[in-house]
């Protein structure tokens, strides 16, 4: 496969490292009081949809970014790729 | 001699091989099967599971027929079809999968045995007794089954791979596929030719087409003249695509020294990797045939290919000079070979054409309406049955061409699973319009199969083609050629009551599949399961469709309401060394070197793999023996002298940043952001889900300038997840990561004497307790002015420190504390060591850290700090962690000098042994010289108040059982007073 | 200065060079390295007054050069650098960014060709799966290469760097001599 | 109809006329006690223990395709038991003992064939680990054997003993392990639960579930609504997407694996033998093909099929392994949906909708699990109880923190 890094334009997927679903990002606030739950549905659920998914692949032999990549899972069409770190901040405090 | 004349052959340069061990002759231009057609042969091989004689059937990569062993030895490649190899001198061929002479094979017993071979026979018996199954019934098919033999010598050649990108690939070199490459290399795209065949020319090179009033191999001459002097062009003959793959990703075999007599010396085969934007299909067409009785003996094959044999070999396919060769056809295409056969001189008993009323296109005779409805002829064709209008007549022949229609071959626009679509005017499956993103079947690929057709298309899609990325290409100037349209009717097979062959390799036929739909095995995934159809090396090139027309005909259905079969990569087999290609030895994956592995060598150390590292496992010195002699000394050495260990390995990750503290407490488990300035600190990570991840230390040597160390296994992984977390999930923080574990080399230096020993080689620096004490850090210089940094951590519980020196030094710094350290003892130590030495101190390592187990398990559940959130923490709450009752214990075998195997499990003494009653496992044993016992550590149900309890470690699997006392896991200095002096 | 003797990546006192017909295959090892991050919210500085290079871009000046490594990072370089304390000259330079020492993390093998620019991206293709315009001269990007990760610098038409971990040197050195050799026959 | 070798034998001698159809092809019924959803190995299995072991035979299977058409028909066949963690060995094992007796329970030759199985140890942390799981494998009562380099070297002498990266220090074997003909294997299941009435429908594709007051009551699918007293899901590869129609998110990713087959050739690989130092394992078909594989591809996919870099990867490993396969060819590769669960174990259980239930996150070890699987499934579904070997693949225990994780690489699917 090839990815369209928003930097450096098409590179080969081995030079990536792939993660999974871009809800990965979501890290949920550790302070809330359905923390526990928040986190097991963060680690454990997935969509995991038949179609469109966006996705964290790792530019490992290159760049170094994480990318949010937007791929179809049936056809491995790959529509958009964008870098991690320009989405806005959503990590807990 | 059965050579005809002319040909593309070059008579000036014979070739003898053998076949079988007896010596041939042919010419440079001949493939193995021409060259034996040429000779007269005709008899080339046994069938798969009947062993019925079979001969060449085809002239190209789909042959089902002709598989022989090539060359021999190391070098002996099994199931080659001969139709594709070329020849050279010396060539050596062997024919396969038969016990006896080939005339002769014993096994063709099977094909008496056929009426209780039938489709799907071995699921309905050989199942009593039930032992008998591996004993006897499978062994004697497993001998039965296969084709040819490996010769299980390591492949002596070497191979290649590499990496090529282009604009356009045009797969096949054909009329299409030329006149595609031509079109857009004169447009100035980058472009691939790519062709499976020697010479590049397609069905151009096997009919006798004129180009512009001349022989069509004129015009190829000439394109392929003009392609090779353009520097954006690159032509790949012998080089098969064989797989179509995502984002016009291609692999292509090249057959680089396949044709020469040694290929010693050179590449044989490379594997190329082809990034193309955009890709032409010109793969051209597969001729079928038509299933009759008794249609496998050899001097059947398909007319096409008997037009290539005669006009690109001149070799007539009958066994004697002067046998009359008959055509069945269910179309015009089969009279194109009586033509061709007659302009040969080859005598040609008429065309059987199952169509009414049909004309001659010459001087031969037509038995329209007529169908072959039986042959003769053990190992090879000696007369056919034509039966016209209910009146059968035999007649002798020495050959037989079918001709049922031509299928688009399209195979690799179907790799990725887009489904071909029925054309009901060509009678065939052609790509349909989901094939890969990208590709432009072309020409005869998708049904466009005349000469000037598919010249055409090749130029209108290499036009699509390079619009599509924004090039403009214009129409070439195409030689002129008559184009007359081929009728062709839709005749399927014979109906018969003896076996018509559909699948000839793996000997399906007709009746298999009717057998098949009397299952209910109907649908063409069940059919081919069920038979074995379309499974054998062809993967059903020349069988699948006439499969579907003989099931549609059973079903009362249409032949795309029966459905399709799709291919799947490789488009023809590829050898594994190939798709394998390169080192298979030692640098099979690349070696990682620490700074002193040369000077490690040079002390004669024994090397163990640790992931991609080498490191030294231990130092034998002259007059031991055992390796346990020189392990237990070098621990013996630390205990009470001075050690020196490699430990660069450690993964090193430099952080920095105004945000750095911050960035590790949410890193770490424990605080780590309250570390001074010129400290260490022991770390835990965790994953998110509350297991322990991996473990090291993190110095701080500015305030925001932090080195995290890492275990070996882990430091690549733990580097990304930083990154992770940086960029994905608090990408706020001002923080910036470099890894640098190569950057230094890294020298544990531990013992009683590590102290005196690096006083000698600091330069000035106060090592002194109060100075620097345990867990201290600091940058300084060494020998003279070598910027180093020093940490006093300890792996062995003695008083020991770290030291690392730009890796250049590392070499050049052991021998350095050798050599002052002489007096005091200095002695290398090893992995071996060191993981003695970590055992007898309890710390955690690999086997305790293997992902199954938490901080708790490991006595450090108060490292999971509560203050603050840190990756992990939440989850490491969750019940199932927070009620964990394992925990790491020393164990003494009461027997001091038994090992306790790791891997042994643990039980309470005297209870019955089952997984219900495991209570915990051994992650790692050693002998303690310093104990002067056997101990190991494992994790042991509610270990933490079993101390002194003798429990039984068990390792049924060795057939051994010991008993142990359970013990807190500090073996050595339990109060760490050493490390702190 | 400390007597001590440092060896090269490849584990020699002296820097290592072969000869594949028309490549030269060379071992570097006075290259100074260091790696510049750019604090959050930091302009570029100029160490040694370069204009640290666009994505995917090498620049050079006298001995010095410097090229894009990732975002808001480059790695510096200086020739005649490697056994001096380079990060300190660039921390120098660039006070503010984080600076990280990476002279001893890496190894530099140059090729060079006598037979033009033709071999480069012909040893290359058996290299790294780059289109060659990845790797044009002024360009600089991180690959993949037999499963070890490299920089490949391409400083002119006819030279080509490729700098892989050190620990992966020997590897990195076996690699590319066998893809090399087996360009050999070119004439030169 | 009952099959022998003396009926194989009257056949062959009468023209083979009186062969009946493997199974029917019945239209749905309106209503049945069971339904279960996927008519691949799982699911056909599942039919087959509630009618023959259960006596539930008011059951249909619904199959989208045509029966077998999933993961059971792209795998590479191989049957063990020969597991570490407590949750999964005794059900490996059970599932063993099912498969030697599968074929006279079936009256059908799967081919199960006990030819062996050797994982190979490459370090001493890899043979200390082996020799934890043996252990397990003896205290579950599967058997195994550590073999040393000396006794592999007899054994399997065309290894790479001298010239090999990854060093060849010990292996794990077990000679119950070996392989089973996997479309054999469904075929075997579907005919024996048709003959006890089980309606297997094909071409018959859920489309929705039926839910009333937290309960489902039935499936809407392509060949109309169909009522149900309970509903058990086997369609692993598209769990996810079947149980979306019921609301639910599952602790399952979708990955490809690739497998491969060389061209037929004469026998010289007896059991199947893993590499531990790269991703390769292999075993020879009774035709005679190599049928080997590696690692998933490593992204969510669900296009049954692969890319270049994992086919390059496997054959490495094997060239790297056993340099005498390479002049053999590579004759056909494919992909295969896997349900890569979070732990790298399964889901036999219940779910949060009454009358529902799953059996799922197969990873790319489903098709050893098939007698088993189809057994404690229906057990649960008969019973609503798990099976005593089946006890810990609930869904719950994720969120507790009971994961059963083999390879302890956590809660990243690609991984395991």
């Amino acid at each position: 496969m090839l990815i369209p890094h928003p930097l450096l334009g098409l590179r080969d997927s081995q030079e990536f490292t792939y993660l999974g679903d871009a809800s990965l990002m979501n890290r949920p606030d550790p302070s809330a009081v359905t923390a526990e739950a928040d986190f097991c549905d963060y680690v454990f659920l997935r969509d995991n949809p038949a179609g469109v998914h966006r996705e964290l692949w790792f530019h490992e032999q290159g760049d170094r970014s994480w990318l949010i990549v937007t791929r179809n899972t049936l056809t491995h069409e790959i529509l958009g790729a964008e870098l991690a770190r320009d989405l806005p901040a959503r990590g807990a405090k | 001699m059965t050579r005809l004349s002319g040909g593309l052959i070059d008579r000036k340069a014979p070739l003898g091989f053998t076949f079988n061990g007896k010596t041939y002759q042919g010419f440079q231009g001949d493939t193995l099967a021409s060259a034996l057609l040429a000779n007269g042969v005709q008899l080339v091989g046994r069938s798969f599971k009947y062993h019925r004689p079979r001969g060449i059937f085809t002239a190209g990569s789909e042959e089902p027929n002709a598989l022989v062993t090539l060359r021999s030895g190391a070098r002996a490649e099994p199931n080659t079809r001969a139709t594709v190899a070329e020849l050279f001198a010396g060539l050596e061929a062997r024919s396969q999968n038969h016990i006896g002479p080939l005339e002769h094979d014993l096994m063709a017993v099977n094909d008496l045995l056929s009426p209780f071979f039938a489709a799907g026979f071995y699921y309905k018996t050989f199942m009593w007794p039930r032992a008998f199954w591996e004993r006897l019934y499978e062994p004697a098919i497993r001998r039965a089954a296969g084709l040819g033999a490996l010769s299980t010598l390591p492949d002596p050649d070497t191979y290649d791979k590499g990496f090529l990108h282009c604009d356009l690939l045009v797969i096949g070199g054909g009329a299409t596929g030329l006149s595609a490459a031509l079109t857009a290399a004169r447009a100035g795209a980058e472009v691939i030719l790519a062709d499976e065949d020697f010479r590049f020319g397609g069905r151009l090179l096997a009919e006798s087409d004129l180009l512009d009033g001349a022989p069509a191999t004129d015009w190829v001459d000439r394109t392929c003249a003009e392609l090779a002097a353009m520097p954006n062009v690159r032509l790949m003959p012998r080089t098969t695509v064989f797989g179509t793959y995502d984002h016009g990703i291609f692999g292509a075999v090249q057959r680089v020294a396949d044709h020469l007599p040694d290929p010693t010396g050179q590449v044989r085969q490379t594997l190329w990797r082809i990034t193309a934007k955009r890709s032409v299909l010109a793969a051209g067409a597969i001729e079928r045939h038509i299933p009759f009785a008794d249609n496998d003996r050899p001097g059947i094959m398909l007319a096409g290919a008997m037009r290539a044999y005669a006009n690109r070999w001149a070799a007539a396919p009958v066994r004697k000079s002067g046998d009359p060769v008959a055509i069945f056809t269910n179309g015009d295409d089969g009279h194109r070979t009586a033509l061709d056969l007659l302009a040969k001189g080859v005598p040609v008993l008429g065309v059987i054409d199952t169509r009414p009323a049909v004309a001659a296109f010459g001087a031969y005779q037509v038995f329209s309406g007529g169908t072959v409805t039986g042959t003769k002829g053990r190992h090879g064709l000696t007369a056919i049955e034509i039966t016209r209008n209910g009146q059968s007549s035999w007649h002798n022949v020495g050959a037989l061409g079918v001709a049922g229609g031509w299928n688009p071959n399209v195979h690799l626009a179907s790799h990725h699973r887009g489904r071909p679509v029925w054309d009901n005017d060509l009678l065939a499956f052609v790509p349909g319009a989901d094939g890969p993103k990208g590709m432009f079947p072309a020409g005869a690929a998708r049904g466009k199969g005349g000469t000037h057709a598919a010249l055409t298309d090749g130029m209108e899609m290499a036009i699509a083609a390079l619009s599509d990325i924004g090039v403009s290409a214009s129409p070439i100037a195409l030689p002129d050629t008559p184009d007359t349209p081929a009728k062709q009717s839709a005749y399927w097979y014979v109906p018969a009551k003896k076996r018509a062959w559909v699948d000839f390799q793996n000997d399906v036929t007709v009746k298999d599949i009717t057998l098949s739909h009397t299952e209910n095995m109907r649908s063409v995934e069940h059919l081919k399961r069920w038979t074995t159809l379309g499974m054998a090396t062809d993967q059903g090139k020349t069988s699948n469709i006439s499969a579907l027309a003989v099931m549609a005909d059973l079903t009362g259905a249409t032949i795309p309401e029966t459905g399709t079969t799709i291919f799947r990569p490789p488009y023809t087999g590829v050898s594994l060394s190939v798709l394998g290609g390169g080192d298979t030895g030692h640098h099979f994956r690349p070696r990682r070197l620490t700074p002193t592995h040369h000077w490690a060598t040079a002390q004669g150390a024994e090397f163990t793999e640790v992931g991609q590292w080498m490191r030294a496992s231990y130092f034998p010195r002259a007059g031991e023996t055992h390796w346990r002699q020189s392990v237990d000394r070098e621990v013996l050495t630390v205990r009470h002298d001075v050690g020196l260990c490699d430990v660069t390995t450690l993964g090193k990750i430099d952080v920095q940043g105004a945000d750095a503290a911050e960035f590790l407490n949410r890193i770490y488990s424990n605080m780590m952001g309250t570390l001074k300035v010129g400290m260490v600190r022991y770390g835990l990570m965790l994953r998110e889900d509350g297991h322990l991840y991996d473990d090291g230390t993190c110095a701080r040597l500015g305030v925001d300038h932090f080195v995290v160390t890492t275990t070996t296994a882990n430091a690549g992984a733990v580097y990304r997840n930083m990154e992770f977390a940086h960029q994905c999930l608090w990408p706020e923080l001002d923080v910036q990561l470099i890894s640098t574990t190569d950057a230094w080399a890294q020298i544990a230096v531990a013992g009683p004497k590590s102290r005196a020993l690096l006083q000698r080689i600091v330069d000035g620096f106060d090592l002194s307790n109060e100075a620097f004490p345990f867990m201290a850090c600091a940058e300084l210089t060494i020998c003279g002015g070598l910027r180093a940094r020093l940490f006093r951590i300890s792996f062995s519980g003695e008083l020991a420190y770290e030291i690392a020196v730009p890796a250049r030094y590392g070499h050049a710094l052991m021998e350095r504390l050798m050599h002052v350290g002489a007096d005091l003892g200095a002695t290398p130590y090893g992995t071996e060591a060191l993981a003695v030495l970590r055992i007898e101190k309890g710390h955690a390592a690999g086997a305790e850290l293997n992902g199954q187990t938490t901080a708790l398990m490991l006595g450090l559940g108060k490292m999971v700090s509560p203050k603050k959130d840190s990756i992990g923490a939440v989850m490491s709450r969750r019940e199932g962690l927070a009620q964990e009752r394992r925990r790491l214990v020393g164990l003494m075998p009461v027997e001091p000098q038994s090992q306790i195997p790791a891997g042994s499990h643990l039980f309470t003494k005297g209870t019955t042994q089952n997984m219900e009653t495991d209570q915990g496992w051994v992650t790692s044993s050693c002998y303690s010289p310093y104990l002067n016992s056997y101990i190991a550590l494992g994790f042991l149900e509610d270990g933490d108040t079993r101390m002194g309890e003798v429990i039984t470690a068990a390792n049924p699997l060795e057939g051994q059982s010991f008993e142990a006392k359970v013990v807190p896991t500090h073996f050595v200095d339990p109060e760490g007073g050493r490390l702190r002096d | 200065m400390t007597d001590l003797i440092p060896l090269t990546a490849l584990g020699a006192v002296d820097a290592r060079t072969a000869r594949f017909g028309a490549l030269t295959l060379t071992e570097d090892d006075s290259l100074g390295l260091a790696s510049l991050t750019l604090r959050k919210g930091q302009a570029a500085p100029t160490p040694f007054g370069l204009t640290l290079p666009e994505v995917g871009a090498m620049t050079t000046s006298g001995p010095y050069g410097a090229f894009w490594t990732g975002a808001n990072q480059w790695m510096i370089i200086g020739a005649g650098q490697g056994t001096g304390d380079f990060a300190a000259l660039v921390h120098a330079e660039a006070p503010n960014a984080s600076i990280t020492e990476q002279t001893d993390g890496f190894a530099a093998f140059h090729i060079t060709s006598a037979a033009g620019p033709d071999l480069i991206p012909a040893l290359m293709a058996k290299l790294v799966n780059l289109p060659p315009a990845a790797y044009a001269p002024g360009h600089a990007t991180r690959t993949g290469l037999e499963h070890m990760t490299v920089f490949v610098l391409r400083p002119s038409d006819t030279q080509i760097s490729v700098i892989g971990m050190r620990s992966y040197a020997a590897s990195l050195w076996h690699a590319i001599s066998v893809a090399a050799a087996r360009l050999e026959h070119v004439p030169v | 109809m009952k099959f022998s070798g003396i009926r194989v034998l009257k056949e062959a001698l009468t023209g083979h006329k009186g062969w009946k159809p493997l199974w029917r092809d019945p239209d749905p019924k309106p209503a049945y006690d069971i339904i279960i959803v996927g008519g691949g190995g799982h699911g056909l299995a599942t039919a087959y223990h509630l009618a023959a072991t259960y006596g539930i035979t008011n059951v249909a299977v619904l199959e989208k395709g045509w029966l077998g058409s999933g993961n059971i028909g792209r795998n590479t066949t191989i049957i063990r038991s020969n597991y570490l963690l407590p949750g999964n060995q005794p059900f490996y094992e059970f599932s063993m003992k099912l498969w030697e007796s599968q074929e006279q329970d079936l009256n059908f030759n799967s081919m199960v064939s006990q030819r062996s199985i050797i994982n190979l140890a490459h370090t001493d942390a890899q043979r200390d680990a082996y020799r934890r799981r043996g252990n397990a494998m003896h205290l579950s009562g599967a058997g195994g054997e550590l073999l040393s380099r000396d006794q592999l070297r007899e054994m399997l002498p065309f290894l790479n003993f001298d010239n090999a990266r990854f060093p060849i220090k010990a292996g794990l074997m077990q000679k119950r392990a070996g392989t089973a003909r996997h479309d054999g294997v469904a075929w075997g299941y579907a005919r024996a639960a048709d003959m006890r009435g089980v309606d297997l429908i094909q071409n018959c594709e859920v489309t929705g579930f039926d839910i009333t007051d937290g309960r489902v009551t039935g499936v809407q699918t392509t060949r109309g609504p169909i009522k149900a007293g309970k509903v058990g899901v086997a369609v692993a590869g598209s769990s996810s997407r079947v149980m979306a129609m019921a609301g639910m998110r599952l602790p399952i990713e979708s990955h490809v694996l690739q497998a491969f087959v060389s061209e037929g050739l004469k026998p010289v690989i007896l059991g199947v033998i893993t590499f531990g130092a790269g991703h390769f394992y292999v075993s020879q078909s009774d035709k005679g093909g190599l049928v080997f594989g590696g690692d998933i591809d490593g992204y969510n996919s669900y296009a049954q099929r692969g890319n270049l870099p994992v086919v390059e990867d496997v054959a490495e490993g094997g060239m790297a392994l056993m340099p005498m396969i390479g002049r053999a060819r590579l004759l056909r590769s494919w992909g295969g949906i896997m349900d890569m669960s979070m732990d790298g174990s399964p889901i036999i259980d219940r779910t949060p909708l009454d009358g529902l239930y799953l059996n799922a996150g197969w990873c790319y070890g489903g098709f050893k699990a098939t007698p088993a699987s189809g057994y404690c499934f229906a057990h649960l579904l008969a019973t609503d109880t798990p099976h005593t070997t089946a006890t810990a693949y609930r869904l719950d225990r994720f969120n507790r923190g009971y994961v059963i994780d083999e390879k302890g690489v956590g809660a990243q699917p690609n991984l395991h």
